[in-house]
């Protein structure tokens, strides 16, 4: 299967850390990826690279074969690649439901002249992505919480609202840090079954996780990152296998 | 229900505890707890059960409506959170744990700055903190703001250590963790308990706080609705337990 | 002629950096600008003016004075509004402080009157050295300036309660169950600023009349100074405040002087545009 | 009595519109403008100097356009910048505006400002009546204008906004032009007060600069902070009670004896000062709070659908 | 009933220094015409007093208020031209008299419906009478330092001319924005060309930080100030002590302060002789010249009394300085002739005072 996006020799160095280091990895289409490694291998950083918050210094990101090396962030979600972030960023203002309803791209009602003169249009659209927005926070588990403001979830609760919010931007590739930390067990077999689904209807995903259960029940392949480079990429199995991962990442066999 | 606790007898004894935030309902809601000295407790729950709050409500983060707390004979019900330092409770919460604008050397330093009267580790159990997490050595002067998630997880929990206190109040130290930090955590707060440390520890991986747990509290919608031993639990449904039903 | 323009704006930017050291500070800790700065100049003039001309004591003794008045001054002004308002974010404080100003002008406004004031103290003929000409008043505000940034700086990076404070002002929470109590030092920050702004209201004093609006005339020179240093930073503050004063006195060579304003105004944005946190400003921190 | 209130009610809109454009500006976008008196002046300026030539209503548009033109450019130079440094580039902004405008004598009659300054429907009103045609324009331009960011802020234009102003980080990472969003609020709001300063010229029919200080822009914050940042009815509440106390102070002193006349209007200005703070303190939530789109917008509660 | 009268005077902002005195004269003669039994058959004078904060737009509420509230016959006081300027129309409109003590030209410009009368020499006026101290004090060359505002830059050119005719040469004029923290490079670009003379137009803030520089620089150019700037009824000198304020000549044009009214006057307000008293001499004269103009139109209508302002103020007529005395003759139908404490008020049709005359100490 080609692959839907190609790291080639990536690198981000912060001060005298270098978060990435020529790092070269891809994430097939119509997969799941996991991206795991011990903490501070440049995951997060990866994750920013890809999705424009972080400039690379050198290296290249390809997408479908188009060089989107550096683009800015809005550009690289209008390409169908979305986010979640590790460490939670909520829209403190809004409420939950509030908080999806942003989330759908191409809303007519956003521009100045089509919000005030289009309002039947954007009624429509907004309707439409309601009835969405509703059903994936019946999935979550936050729907009697729809009208909070997303500031007074608990910390679990944020996370899966931020995941929820990714899923909203109809992309092509979505990129998770950490879905699963936080979140309640039962609530993590939910994010299993969401993400095959959604694998299922095509979607491609790339996944951060330090919980191997997760990992390995829904990654096709894992890259193991290691002080900003692909130490080991194949299966689960294959990559959980190799000393060094156990070593550096896993500790005792898990 | 179980009598109410003697205090004198536990490290940490909460009694008909009630906590909300502003003006919204109660969160916590109605809790009696008791924990022996030295034990690990953990306290698990679905999201949003209010397990946050609940130790944010011992630490003195969110105003106690009823009840009271009692840590080590004393009662702290009363004290603003900077004051219960005093009377040894640490405590690392779920989000934002670490001074981000401080470097990580200064985080450190503030850790034992401020105790109001206790005294920290010594420099030996200092030292043996430090390389529990030989990262946080390597850079002292960077912001801990630019850590990486494990690496400000590992942070904060540093600095509740070296606080040196009688009681430990974690949540979700393990979240963000790689599973070779979370087994060196884990075994941390084992070492902790052993120095004589009473640990409460707030998890949502339950089976890495089951490993070493004397005892788990299954808190739903502000309420203890189980508490029973780890072993006991380890073979209970989970789902069973989070939604509904006691096993 | 050169020179003689560079040394007066380095004078009237030392007579920026006292006040936008004590409008940093209080950013750096409690996360609003105070718009109250210059009222409470005002007030530092005013309380020196009482103590050195009504009471007849020697200047450095007045100027002690008005630094303990604005101290208590600022320390009633956080106890009585802005300890309320602390949670309801930094513009609501701004605007709170635009009310304290008001308030404080009014006080001043109230007990002294409009009329010019001056101390009691005779203006000096300049000293002159290589045809430069310097004042007493200048090498006695460029030396004050100079101790409150060293003693400010170390205070701030190197103390405890320099870490303390800038433990409240990352996170409030953690640094209670850390131990440190926001409200103190909140407290103790208004304190010290307040004592900052005492002296250079007396420097100011010295340099010009004392009003009710002299504080107000200083307003947004000390703000631009605070900014274009870096929100935060005290070497930032100094930098900046000494930047702006030079920048306006020597655009005197090429511009009339009515347009000097307009060339501070030129230089922060300029900086900005290169350095969006300022000379010294904190730099970038991920969420 | 009447027309001293027409007098308040007008100073009240002018109030209203300025801070319905800071609304838009800082209260749903985030973006502080400190320079607002600047803004304001530089509409009036522009109609007082074009509406002569080109009468009253082109006179009105060119004053939102400079003014909307002015503030996206100024926005384009500064929107990157942290709220606070946004804050003195816009003080620095107003103080640029205000030497221009003294010291540009040929353009703007520096000192002595711009006399005689038409007013609209000036011809059609019988003699007398002058401000009640004003007064009618005013409230009719307050509720243009309110009915137009009422639209933007229920609308998802206005969401957007609000989700940039909660953190332009995420915003980006949703896919919304973070940029382009934020200057084309900053240009509307600015548009918004250059009709404000026009107004303003209009019912004066003289200005000068030492009309417009910075305690415009201080008003038009405690009227935004006041009635609930983000909420237009709010503020027009908000922008009311502030020239409440404004004007109430004025009666308050008539029977305050005892005092000299610097002493009586230094008690009128403290006490403003004390109504603010105690505005501030005792009004948590603002008036009302800001508007949200709730869940059963779109799915009503089973008892109503029955 | 009683007459209502307003005045409109700054208390705050930067000229507030000069309201108090204003308001302090204008009550005297209130009392003083109450005391000798009111006007129009025992009908009392009321003075309302608003604060105008150096601010138009506060002016011209301030002004309604007094209109629409207080429903005065005048509104008087008005310190600075932007203000008389901003509540000008409304006074117009509502028919009543406008009093002002501002100087710019523009204020009795234009349709005044005979309504407005200036109780302050044309500011033009003072320019030449700067000239001549100029040449009095033997000054070839000279610098202008001065304020952007109305006031002061109608000064500008009338200066320039009057000193070219005398034979002296302006070599710079530098402006300057009021309400600066320092004047420091305005002092140096002024008197760092070693003129002469410095012909200071400021007013009494400015003046003090300006003066206070001068001196600490070491400059030896002569200031020449306006009175108003350099002593605001007496103040300056308390304000820079006594070395700052030596050898700086003061530019007065009319009160003379010679004049016998308006020793009288300083006297009434209790402060020792020789006080400069100019905007407190025209509130004084303003209140007086209503007075006497209501009482010789046996009206208070301000339309109709507005035309008797001529009629007791210009010549022909007996000269009276005391305003409880013009009462007793008009009563007793003689023709007078006002003289004020702040000058002698001659009004042309626009209601523009006509004399100014200048001296210097
Ligand atoms: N803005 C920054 N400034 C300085 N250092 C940074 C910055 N961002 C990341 N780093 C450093 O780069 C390295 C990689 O960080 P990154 O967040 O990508 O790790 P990670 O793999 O996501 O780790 P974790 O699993 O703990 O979240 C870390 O050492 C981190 O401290
Ligand atoms: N600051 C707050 N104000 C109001 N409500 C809050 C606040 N913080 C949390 N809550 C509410 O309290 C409830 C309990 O939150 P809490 O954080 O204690 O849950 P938790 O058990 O720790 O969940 P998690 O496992 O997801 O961290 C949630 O429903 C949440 O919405
Ligand atoms: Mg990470
Ligand atoms: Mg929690």
């Amino acid at each position: 299967m080609s692959p839907f996006l190609q790291v080639c020799g990536l690198t981000r160095r912060y001060g005298g850390v270098a978060a990435l280091d020529s790092l070269t990895l891809d994430i097939a289409r119509g997969q799941v990826t996991g991206l795991i490694g011990p903490n501070g291998a440049g995951k997060t950083t990866l994750l920013n690279a890809l999705t424009g918050l972080a400039r690379p210094d050198s290296g290249k990101v390809l997408l479908e074969g188009d060089d989107v090396t550096g683009l800015p962030a809005h550009l690289m979600a209008g390409k169908g690649v979305v986010r979640s972030f590790q460490i939670v960023r909520e829209l403190s203002s809004l409420t939950v439901f509030e908080t999806l309803l942003v989330a759908p791209p191409g809303q007519r009602g956003e521009t100045l002249l089509g919000a005030l003169f289009g309002r039947r249009k954007w009624w429509a659209q907004e309707r439409e992505n309601a009835g969405a927005a509703r059903a994936l926070l019946e999935r979550v588990g936050l729907l009697k919480l729809a009208d909070q403001p997303s500031s007074l979830l608990s910390g679990g609760q944020k996370k899966l609202l931020e995941m929820a919010r990714a899923l909203l931007m109809r992309p092509k590739l979505i990129l998770l840090d950490e879905p699963g930390a936080g979140v309640s067990p039962p609530l993590r077999l939910e994010i299993v079954r969401l993400v095959r689904e959604l694998k299922a209807e095509g979607l491609s995903f790339g996944i951060v996780e330090h919980d191997m259960h997760l990992v390995e029940e829904v990654c096709d392949r894992v890259h193991v990152l290691a002080q900003g480079r692909a130490l080991v990429s194949g299966t689960f199995a294959e990559a959980t296998a190799d000393p060094r991962v156990v070593s550096a990442y896993l500790g005792v066999a898990a | 229900m179980t009598p109410p606790p003697d205090p004198r007898d536990h490290a940490l004894a909460v009694s008909g505890l009630r906590a909300g935030y502003g003006r919204g309902g109660d969160i916590v809601c109605g809790i009696d707890f008791a924990q022996k000295p030295e034990s690990i407790v953990a306290v698990i729950g679905p999201n949003g059960s209010g397990k946050s709050s609940f130790i944010k409500t011992l630490a003195g983060l969110v105003p106690t409506r009823a009840g009271s707390v009692v840590v080590t004979g004393r009662d702290i019900t009363a004290l603003s959170p900077a004051r219960r330092v005093a009377a040894g409770l640490a405590y690392v919460p779920q989000e934002a744990n670490i001074f981000a604008t401080l470097t990580i050397a200064e985080n450190l330093k503030l850790a034992t700055e401020f105790l109001r009267g206790r005294a920290g580790v010594g420099p030996e159990q200092r030292a043996r903190v430090l390389d529990l997490f030989p990262e946080l050595g390597q850079r002292p002067r960077t912001l801990a703001g630019n850590l990486s998630g494990g690496q400000r997880q590992m942070l904060a929990f540093a600095c509740a250590l070296l606080a040196n206190p009688e009681v430990l109040l974690l949540d979700e130290p393990s979240a963000g963790l790689s599973p070779r930090i979370v087994g060196e955590t884990m075994e941390a707060v084992v070492r902790v308990r052993e120095a004589g440390v009473t640990v409460l520890l707030v998890e949502q991986n339950v089976a890495a706080a089951l490993g070493i747990a004397d005892e788990v509290v299954v808190l739903v919608a502000g309420r203890l609705s189980l508490r029973a031993s780890a072993a006991d639990i380890r073979q209970a449904d989970l789902a069973g337990l989070f939604f509904g039903k006691a096993a | 002629m050169v020179l003689q323009l560079l040394l007066n704006g380095i004078v009237t930017g030392l007579l920026l950096a006292l006040p936008a050291l004590a409008l940093t500070l209080v950013f750096g800790i409690l996360r609003f600008a105070n718009f109250a700065v210059g009222a409470m100049l005002t007030l530092g003039a005013y309380a020196a003016y009482t103590a050195n001309v009504l009471l007849g004591w020697p200047l450095p003794l007045a100027a002690a004075c008005a630094a303990a008045s604005v101290a208590l001054a600022a320390l009633l002004a956080e106890t009585l509004v802005f300890e309320r308002l602390r949670t309801r974010g930094s513009i609501t404080l701004l605007v709170a402080s635009m009310g304290v100003s008001l308030v404080i002008e009014n006080f001043c406004r109230f007990t002294f009157g409009n009329a010019a004031r001056s101390f009691d103290l005779a203006v000096a003929r300049p000293m002159r050295w290589n045809g430069l000409r310097i004042n007493h008043e200048q090498i006695i505000t460029a030396g004050v300036v100079l101790v409150a940034l060293v003693l400010l700086h170390l205070l701030i990076t190197a103390s405890p309660l320099g870490r303390a404070m800038r433990a409240v002002a990352d996170n409030a929470a953690l640094a209670a169950v850390r131990g440190v109590e926001r409200r103190t030092v909140a407290r103790i920050t208004f304190a010290l600023t307040g004592a900052l702004i005492g002296l250079a209201g007396v420097l100011a004093g010295l340099d010009r009349a004392i009003d009710p609006l002299m504080g107000w005339n200083y307003q947004t020179p000390i703000f631009a100074a605070a900014i274009l240093g870096g929100l935060g930073s005290p070497i930032g503050a100094v930098a900046g405040a000494i930047l702006i004063g030079v920048a306006e006195e020597m655009s005197a060579l090429i511009l009339p002087v009515s347009f000097r304003q307009i060339v501070s105004f030129g230089v922060i944005l300029l900086l900005l545009l290169f350095r969006a946190n300022g000379l010294f400003g904190a730099k970038a921190i991920r969420k | 009595m009447i027309s001293y209130l027409v007098t308040v009610v007008i100073f009240v809109s002018i109030a209203a519109l300025v801070g319905l454009a800071l609304n838009l500006q800082w209260g749903l976008a985030g973006l502080v403008n400190f320079g607002v008196a600047g803004f304001v002046a530089l509409g009036a300026y522009t109609l007082a100097i074009t509406a002569p030539h080109v009468g009253w209503f082109a006179g009105l548009a060119l004053a939102a356009a400079v003014c909307a033109v002015v503030s996206m450019l100024l926005s384009l130079l500064t929107i990157r910048l942290e709220e606070n440094y946004l804050a003195i580039v816009t003080i620095g902004f107003a103080e640029v505006v205000r030497i221009l405008l003294l010291n540009l004598g040929d353009l703007t009659g520096g000192a002595l400002g711009i006399a005689d300054i038409p007013r609209p429907f000036a011809g059609l009103t019988p003699a007398g009546w002058g401000d009640g045609a004003i007064l009618a324009f005013a409230l009719t331009l307050v509720v243009v204008v309110f009915a137009f960011s009422e639209a933007l802020v229920r609308s998802p234009f206005g969401r957007v906004l609000r989700a940039v102003r909660d953190d332009a980080t995420v915003a980006a990472a949703l896919g919304k032009p973070v940029l382009a969003l934020r200057v084309r609020a900053f240009a509307v709001g600015g548009a918004i007060m250059g009709m404000a300063g026009a107004l303003h010229a209009f019912f004066l029919t003289y200005i000068d600069p030492s009309q417009f200080t910075p305690i415009i822009t201080a008003y038009a914050f405690m009227a935004v902070i006041a009635g609930g940042r983000g909420s237009n009815l709010g503020l027009v509440l908000g922008a009311g009670s502030i020239m409440l106390i404004l004007e109430a102070t004025r009666f308050l002193k008539d029977v305050i004896p005892g005092i000299d006349g610097v002493q009586l209007s230094a008690l009128r200005l403290g006490m403003i000062g004390v109504g603010i703070v105690l505005l501030l303190i005792m009004r948590p939530e603002g008036f009302v709070a800001e508007p949200h789109r709730r869940l059963a917008d779109f799915f009503p509660p089973e008892s109503e659908k029955a | 009933a009683e007459i209502p009268i307003g005045m409109v005077l700054p208390f705050s902002g930067a000229t507030g220094p000069y309201g108090p005195d204003m308001k302090k004269a204008a009550e005297m003669v209130v009392k003083k015409v109450n005391d000798a039994g009111g006007l129009l058959g025992g009908r009392p004078l009321k003075l309302f007093i608003e604060d105008s904060e150096t601010n138009p737009t506060v002016g011209v509420t301030g002004t309604k208020k007094l209109l629409e509230v207080n429903k005065v016959e005048l509104v008087g006081g008005f310190w600075g031209s932007p203000i008389a300027l901003a509540a000008k129309p409304i006074i117009l409109a509502a028919d009543k008299v406008q009093m002002v003590s501002c100087a710019a030209n523009a204020v009795t410009e234009g349709d005044t419906k005979g309504l407005v009368f200036r109780f302050q020499a044309k500011s033009t006026s003072w320019g030449p009478a700067g000239a001549k101290v100029m040449e009095k004090i033997g000054a070839k060359t000279a610098v202008v330092l001065a304020q952007q505002n109305p006031f002061v830059v109608a000064m500008i050119e009338p200066f320039k001319a009057e000193f070219a005719k005398l034979g002296g040469k302006v070599t710079e004029v530098v402006m300057y924005n009021p309400d600066q923290p320092s004047y420091r490079s305005e002092v140096e670009k002024a008197f760092g060309g070693e003129p002469d003379a410095v012909f200071c137009l400021s007013l009494l803030t400015d003046f003090v930080s300006i003066a206070k520089e001068a001196y600490r620089g070491g400059f030896k150019s002569k200031i020449v100030a306006l009175s108003i700037g350099a002593d605001a009824e007496g103040k300056f000198l308390q304000a820079v002590g006594p070395e700052v304020a030596n050898g700086i000549y003061h530019l007065q044009p009319a009160p003379p302060l010679e004049s016998a009214s308006y020793k009288k006057f300083v006297k009434e307000m209790g402060a020792p002789a020789g006080t400069v008293f100019l905007f407190a001499g025209n509130a004084h004269d303003q209140i007086c010249a209503t007075a006497l103009a209501m009482e010789h139109a046996k009206s208070s209508d301000a339309k109709t009394w507005a035309k008797s302002v001529f009629e007791v103020c210009n010549p022909p007529g007996e000269e009276v300085d005391d305003v409880v005395k013009g009462l007793e003759l008009i009563r007793a139908g003689k023709k007078i002739k006002f003289v004020g404490a702040g000058a002698t008020c001659d009004f042309d049709a626009k209601g523009t005072r006509s004399t100014a005359r200048s001296s210097s100490r």
